[in-house]
């Protein structure tokens, strides 16, 4: 018989307003094992561990139950405290009263009752618990970095430096990602490429950095501090040691009808390119889709134009298997198609554009050389609107209920800079809220209106109806002045909502990280762990987290990586020790708990076994406990239930069953 | 039956087998038992007729333990068994000479009773190599004639098919049997009201007195030692504190051999209590065909059973309430 | 022996997975999203761990009914495990249906840990589902009932 | 519960909208065909609502003014649809009314079956004084 204490937790006022925790400890005694209970303020005080402390020293406790918040919160705490005093952690039980019971009930009566059956379901599976004893496994120091744009750059730089081997693999032919199309950044103004080119530089010529571009992870196996990593290396057509990046393939290239993916589909690319001048690896690549040679066979300039001899058109896909300790998610964003907003005219206007594109056009390297000038036309325009919050906080399936958080920045920065650039260009801004908390940020915003005299009228446009004469007629309201708008624009500039990168749900789910209802993955803790996922040795870096400006995202960035530094300086884990185990003597050794183990754990053996006195030689189910997780798939395929789980054993849970429908 | 005892008998003077896994005669006409022969000079007690309904495959597994291979007689139906107990590594395929037997439906002493037949003394009629769609039945009240057809277990109506799925030899002829549809009954069930259906079932399972015999014939039921007799579950065999522990043991079986059961009808055939048990099972199957795709357990030894399956489009289990 | 008819509070028991169902439900309580106190979350790692075994057991001991909660398919921590817990759940209710338990009494829901107002709300409709269909006495075991 | 609350839950009920869920954005009065000649514009038709002044909104010229388009129910990004307030009050005040509908059998000849059936019912609402 165990000898239980139970400790009943007040949470301040969080528990003991609602539930009466004198007598949910009063009644604890009653159950069977009991030997002490009490409640106190702060049960995860330093003073509320003494407590437990103590009474496993006098009442010389083996098993304990602690009646608080949600073992999400504190079991790691009470199981340390407990081994503090000498008792295997794996004797604490928690029983959820705050966010299963108090917060969620508001009749005292009814809260207590409920707070009391948590507890008994604790103490009864207490009654059945046997110290467990953590494993070891190993851990792989190398990191894998999912997407090449800033917040991976940046990670990968600071793992390296704290010299651990990094991969980066990146979709596309060069690392850079977003970052790379913007033409300037907020709040300081800086030329983007100047500050990110040289973060681009440093982590190709780190020692501790390899980057594979065009290249996709595949398939992940393992488990913290031991992945192992699938890496398609896509069929680049071009031999990366024999080119010299000298471009004359791309300039003699005769197909050049391609769409740039990197100027956002506004001009066209040869069909073997490098997606921009500052590209790295300087390395083009054939798309196989455009290129004449791969579609008729006939061609082949490039490989005659190649001093080097570098083009490859017999190159295949590659698989790396590779192994990893941690893997850090960065897989960024793209803008929400704008399909289901056609009252904006995007689709019938070449003259309305997403704030991207308006950053390419913007730039020298865009399709306009950085003139700003109409798309359809290639006249300077007069007046300007932008409309913010196009696709985002939005309620119904058109677009995002999300707040993309960096649109009210950018928008007041493309106002200052064409402001600036062509002072005769009039900006209109219709915004439902302007959003700028950050430091220096709403300085930025006030400089728009004050010193650039840019045009703000809080209202949302209802409608851009393009018109005969090739302006484009926006219909907006002023709410302030309580006035419908109608202005001519020859330009519209829409605050796209962003999106998630689509790749990333098949990613989460190679990783078994989870995803929210708009496929931002989920973090472990929304406030105290916000870069590291619920699955151990997953970090998220950038927006693939949530919506983030670059500063947020390079500061996210390094602390995803000081969190990944941190598992990779381990030589060892301890491994969880809620693992499944066979019963041998009741082991029929049919193999149906290996056909449904995820991670290859079971294995079957011939081995001699003594059943009550009958030696004979049977095939065996062995569970490697340093590869198993605990999930327990195998425990119910078991038709003789000779697999079982430690710490979640059927009889536990059965004891648990009991005692709520007691 | 004599080709077949000769057969058997050369197999074990050539040493091929060390012993003959078959039925010899009960002590009544229609109660044939199963039984090893491990010398020709035994075999003389051989017998393969219309009563021989027991699957022997269950048998093999502790037969694959011994020296020597063993000759097994199985019917079609017998060898979807044992083809799953090699699927699950309980038998040892090369411990077996496997002859195939013929079958021609097997009988069911139970349905010749309920037609009034008492007090039965013979039965002629019911050899395997007789063509008699009759039963000729000497009772102490005289001759009875049934028809072979109306004698028939119930499995046999719905055969699966005369084919042997794995053998090392056949003899006998079949004769086909199948003359109603496998999933009639259960499709019936399904159609009544929950209170019928509760109903129905309370009345057939209240008659289990927990003998186990369904349990220790099911060739799938062949766990080292079974839950309800562990106490892994807190499910260790006891008087039974409630009625409701009857339907637990009965459910539990039926879901752990699910995906395994072959349909092989023998929980019925043995239950001394006439429970339809078979119900249980072919519910599991019938659900596994519409929602998983047709699935024949012993139908080969390496497919992937359902259970230990999945596509990412599976049926939600809300279905169950949606198909009504 | 009393013979007052006390009011029906039903016994539910809900199997809720730690990596997102049951973080659903922390998530329902820190965002204060009220359900009944019938409901009493047992936690367990994944969905796959829940035996059928466990679920006829809460219905022998009086549950009125049985919800199980897991990571939506395709989201489980373990990659697979919801997969085999959905059909040995399809299959299970199928059979329990089957022999007449009402379909009613027994759910199965993918809540993610982001998700607390689904499970909230999924809570409060199952509850409201086992008021209608009122205490289980076609599987309780009638003679414990107080 | 006082008449005032009374009234404002009646045209939660109708409409089947939940004004709070409104976030000011204008869109509505952004696109509305009206606009100019109603006096309580459409994005102020959620405020009325949410401060239980269903009677000024009775009395406004707005509520005879709404074409019934829909443009604003079509666009709202927040599900709030100012349209379908501005229905609510009207048959708030038919009902109060009892007034000349139009008998069941003139309806048949003025149907356009590519009409939406709601446009249709709030339509006739409209044109029916």
């Amino acid at each position: 018989m165990q000898r239980i204490g139970v400790f009943v937790c007040h949470c301040g006022s969080n528990i003991a307003a609602t539930v009466d925790v004198a007598k949910v400890a009063e009644m604890a005694l009653m159950e069977p094992g009991v030997v002490h209970a009490e409640d106190y303020q702060y049960m995860c005080s330093e003073a509320g561990q003494a407590k437990i402390a103590d009474a496993i020293h006098e009442k010389k406790l083996s098993g304990i139950v602690v009646c608080s918040c949600s073992p999400r919160m504190h079991e790691a705490t009470f199981r340390k405290a407990a081994e503090r005093a000498g008792l295997n952690p794996y004797m604490v039980e928690i029983a959820n009263i705050r966010e299963h019971c108090s917060w969620i009930h508001k009749d005292m009566e009814e809260a207590t009752k409920k707070a009391v059956i948590l507890m008994r379901a604790a103490v009864a599976k207490v009654n059945l618990n046997t110290p467990l004893k953590p494993g070891e496994s190993r851990v792989t120091k190398r990191a894998l970095i999912i997407g090449g744009g800033i917040a991976g750059i940046q990670t990968a730089l600071d793992i390296a430096d704290a010299g651990y081997e990094v991969d980066i693999v990146e979709k596309t032919p060069s690392i850079g990602g977003r970052m790379s199309q913007l033409d300037k950044t907020f709040p300081t103004l800086d030329c983007s490429a100047c500050i990110l080119t040289p973060k681009m530089v440093e982590a190709s010529a780190h020692e501790k950095i390899n980057i594979y571009t065009y290249s996709e992870v595949e398939k992940v196996s393992g488990f913290v501090g031991d992945f192992t990593v699938d890496i398609r290396k896509k069929a680049r057509s071009v031999d990366m040691d024999k080119c010299t990046g000298c471009g004359v393939c791309q300039e003699k290239c005769p197909s050049k009808k391609a769409p740039s993916e990197f100027n956002r589909g506004l001009n066209t690319r040869s069909a073997i390119y490098t997606p921009f001048a500052q590209a790295i690896p300087n390395v083009p690549v054939i798309d196989r889709e455009a290129c004449i040679k791969f579609k008729t066979g006939k061609c082949g300039i490039c490989s005659k134009v190649c001093q080097a001899g570098a083009i490859d058109y017999e190159q295949k896909d590659e698989i790396i298997t590779e192994k990893y300790g941690a893997i850090v998610v960065a897989t960024g964003f793209d803008t929400i198609n704008l399909d289901k907003y056609d009252e904006y005219a995007y689709s019938q206007s070449k003259d309305v554009i997403t704030s991207l594109e308006l950053e390419r056009v913007m730039n020298a390297a865009g399709p306009t050389h950085g003139h700003l000038e109409r798309l359809s036309d290639g006249k300077a325009p007069k007046e300007m609107v932008f409309i913010q919050c196009v696709g985002s906080r939005c309620s119904d399936d058109r677009g995002k209920p999300y707040c993309s958080k960096i649109c009210c920045m950018y928008t007041a920065k493309h106002a200052m800079l064409i402001r600036d650039k062509y002072p005769d260009v009039n900006v209109t801004v219709f915004y439902i809220d302007v959003r700028t908390p950050g430091k220096n940020f709403d300085e930025f915003y006030r400089r728009a209106v004050e010193q650039y005299g840019v045009n703000y009228i809080k209202g949302q446009v209802g409608k851009v109806i393009p018109q005969p004469n090739g302006k484009l007629l926006v219909q907006g309201s002023d709410l302030l002045d309580n006035k419908q708008i109608l202005k001519e624009a020859d330009m519209v500039v829409l605050a796209t909502a962003i999106e998630p990168n689509p790749d990333v749900r098949k990613i989460a789910t190679m990783l078994t990280a989870s995803i929210d209802t708009n496929n931002f993955l989920t973090e472990a803790h929304a406030k105290l762990r916000p870069v590291e996922s619920p699955t151990a040795g997953i970090f998220l870096s950038g927006v693939c987290q949530g919506p983030k400006d670059i500063p947020e995202t390079v500061a996210q960035a390094g602390a995803a990586a000081v969190k990944a530094i941190g598992l990779l300086a381990k030589d060892k884990l301890m491994t969880n020790p809620c693992t499944a185990h066979s019963d041998e003597l009741l082991c029929n050794g049919c193999s149906t708990c290996e056909n449904v183990c995820p991670y290859g754990a079971i294995t079957y053996e011939d081995k001699e076994v003594n059943d009550h006195g009958i030696r004979e030689v049977r095939r065996l189910a062995v569970v490697n406990s340093a590869l198993c997780q605990g999930c327990g798939a195998c425990t119910v395929a078991c038709p003789s239930g000779a697999m079982d789980l430690q710490g979640f054993s059927n009889r536990q849970i059965i004891a648990e069953v009991d005692a709520i429908c007691r | 039956m004599q080709e077949l005892i000769n057969r058997a008998k050369e197999l074990l003077e050539n040493g091929t087998v060390a012993r003959v896994l078959g039925w010899k005669a009960g002590d009544l006409p229609y109660n044939p038992e199963p039984a090893y022969f491990e010398s020709a000079e035994s075999l003389k007690d051989f017998v393969y007729n219309g009563f021989c309904g027991a699957n022997l495959s269950k048998y093999m597994i502790e037969a694959s333990k011994l020296e020597g291979k063993t000759l097994v007689c199985l019917k079609p139906c017998d060898t979807y068994s044992f083809n799953q107990l090699i699927k699950e590594h309980r038998v040892d395929r090369e411990k077996a000479y496997i002859i195939g037997v013929g079958c021609k439906g097997k009988l069911d002493i139970e349905k010749i009773r309920n037609q009034g037949v008492k007090g039965i003394e013979s039965i002629q009629g019911a050899e395997i190599t007789d063509a008699a769609d009759e039963l000729k039945i000497q009772t102490i009240y005289g001759e009875k004639t049934v028809a072979y057809a109306d004698a028939m277990l119930e499995r046999c109506h719905v055969c699966k098919g005369k084919e042997h799925k794995i053998f090392d030899e056949e003899i006998g002829e079949s004769k086909e049997t199948k003359d109603g549809e496998r999933f009639d009954e259960v499709s019936r069930i399904e159609k009544m009201s929950p209170a019928e259906k509760f109903a129905f079932f309370q009345k057939e399972l209240s008659k289990c007195i927990r003998c186990n015999a369904c349990r220790n014939v099911c060739p799938a039921c062949s766990c080292r030692k079974c839950v309800f007799d562990s106490n892994k579950f807190d499910s260790s065999q006891k008087a039974n504190v409630d009625s409701f522990e009857e339907k637990m043991f009965h459910i539990i079986r039926a879901f752990h051999v699910a995906g395994r059961c072959t349909d092989c009808g023998e929980c019925s055939r043995v239950c001394p209590q006439g429970i339809p048990l078979h119900l249980f099972n072919r519910k599991f199957i019938k659900d596994i065909d519409e929602l998983y795709g047709e699935y024949q357990a012993g139908d080969d030894t390496d497919s992937k059973a359902p259970l230990t399956n999945y596509t990412f489009e599976d049926a939600e289990p809300s279905i169950v309430g949606k198909r009504g | 022996m009393s013979i007052e008819k006390k009011e029906f509070k039903p016994k539910i028991v809900a199997f809720c997975c730690n990596w997102c169902s049951y973080a659903g439900a922390d998530l329902a309580g820190s965002s204060r999203l009220s359900y009944p106190a019938d409901v009493k979350i047992i936690r367990v790692p994944c969905s796959c761990r829940v035996n059928p075994m466990f679920i006829l057991r809460a219905f022998e001991k009086g549950a009125d009914g049985v919800i199980m909660c897991g990571c939506h398919p395709g989201d489980c921590h373990y990659s697979t495990g919801n997969y085999y817990a959905r059909r040995r759940m399809t299959l299970l209710f199928s059979m329990l249906d089957y022999i007449g338990v009402e379909n009613g009494r027994t759910r199965v829901e993918w809540v993610s840990a982001a998700e607390g107002v689904k499970f909230s709300d999924t809570m409060n409709s199952f509850v409201e589902k086992i008021y209608s269909l009122g205490e289980n006495v076609r599987l309780g075991d009638l003679r414990c009932r107080s | 519960m006082g008449a005032k609350k009374k009234q404002a839950e009646m045209i939660e009920e109708i409409s089947g909208v939940n004004p709070l869920k409104c976030m000011k954005c204008g869109k509505c009065s952004a696109t509305c065909p009206s606009y100019n000649e109603m006096d309580i514009k459409p994005h102020q038709f959620v405020s009325y609502v949410i401060n239980e002044d269903v009677e000024s909104l009775v009395n406004s010229k707005s509520l005879w003014k709404c074409l019934s388009c829909f443009a604003c129910v079509e666009r709202c990004p927040r599900d709030v649809k100012p349209g379908k307030l501005i229905d609510a009050a009207r048959q708030m005040v038919v009902r109060k009314r009892e007034q000349n509908y139009l008998t069941p059998d003139e309806i048949p000849e003025l149907l356009d079956p590519e009409l939406p059936q709601q446009l249709l019912v709030s339509a006739f609402r409209r044109y029916r004084r």
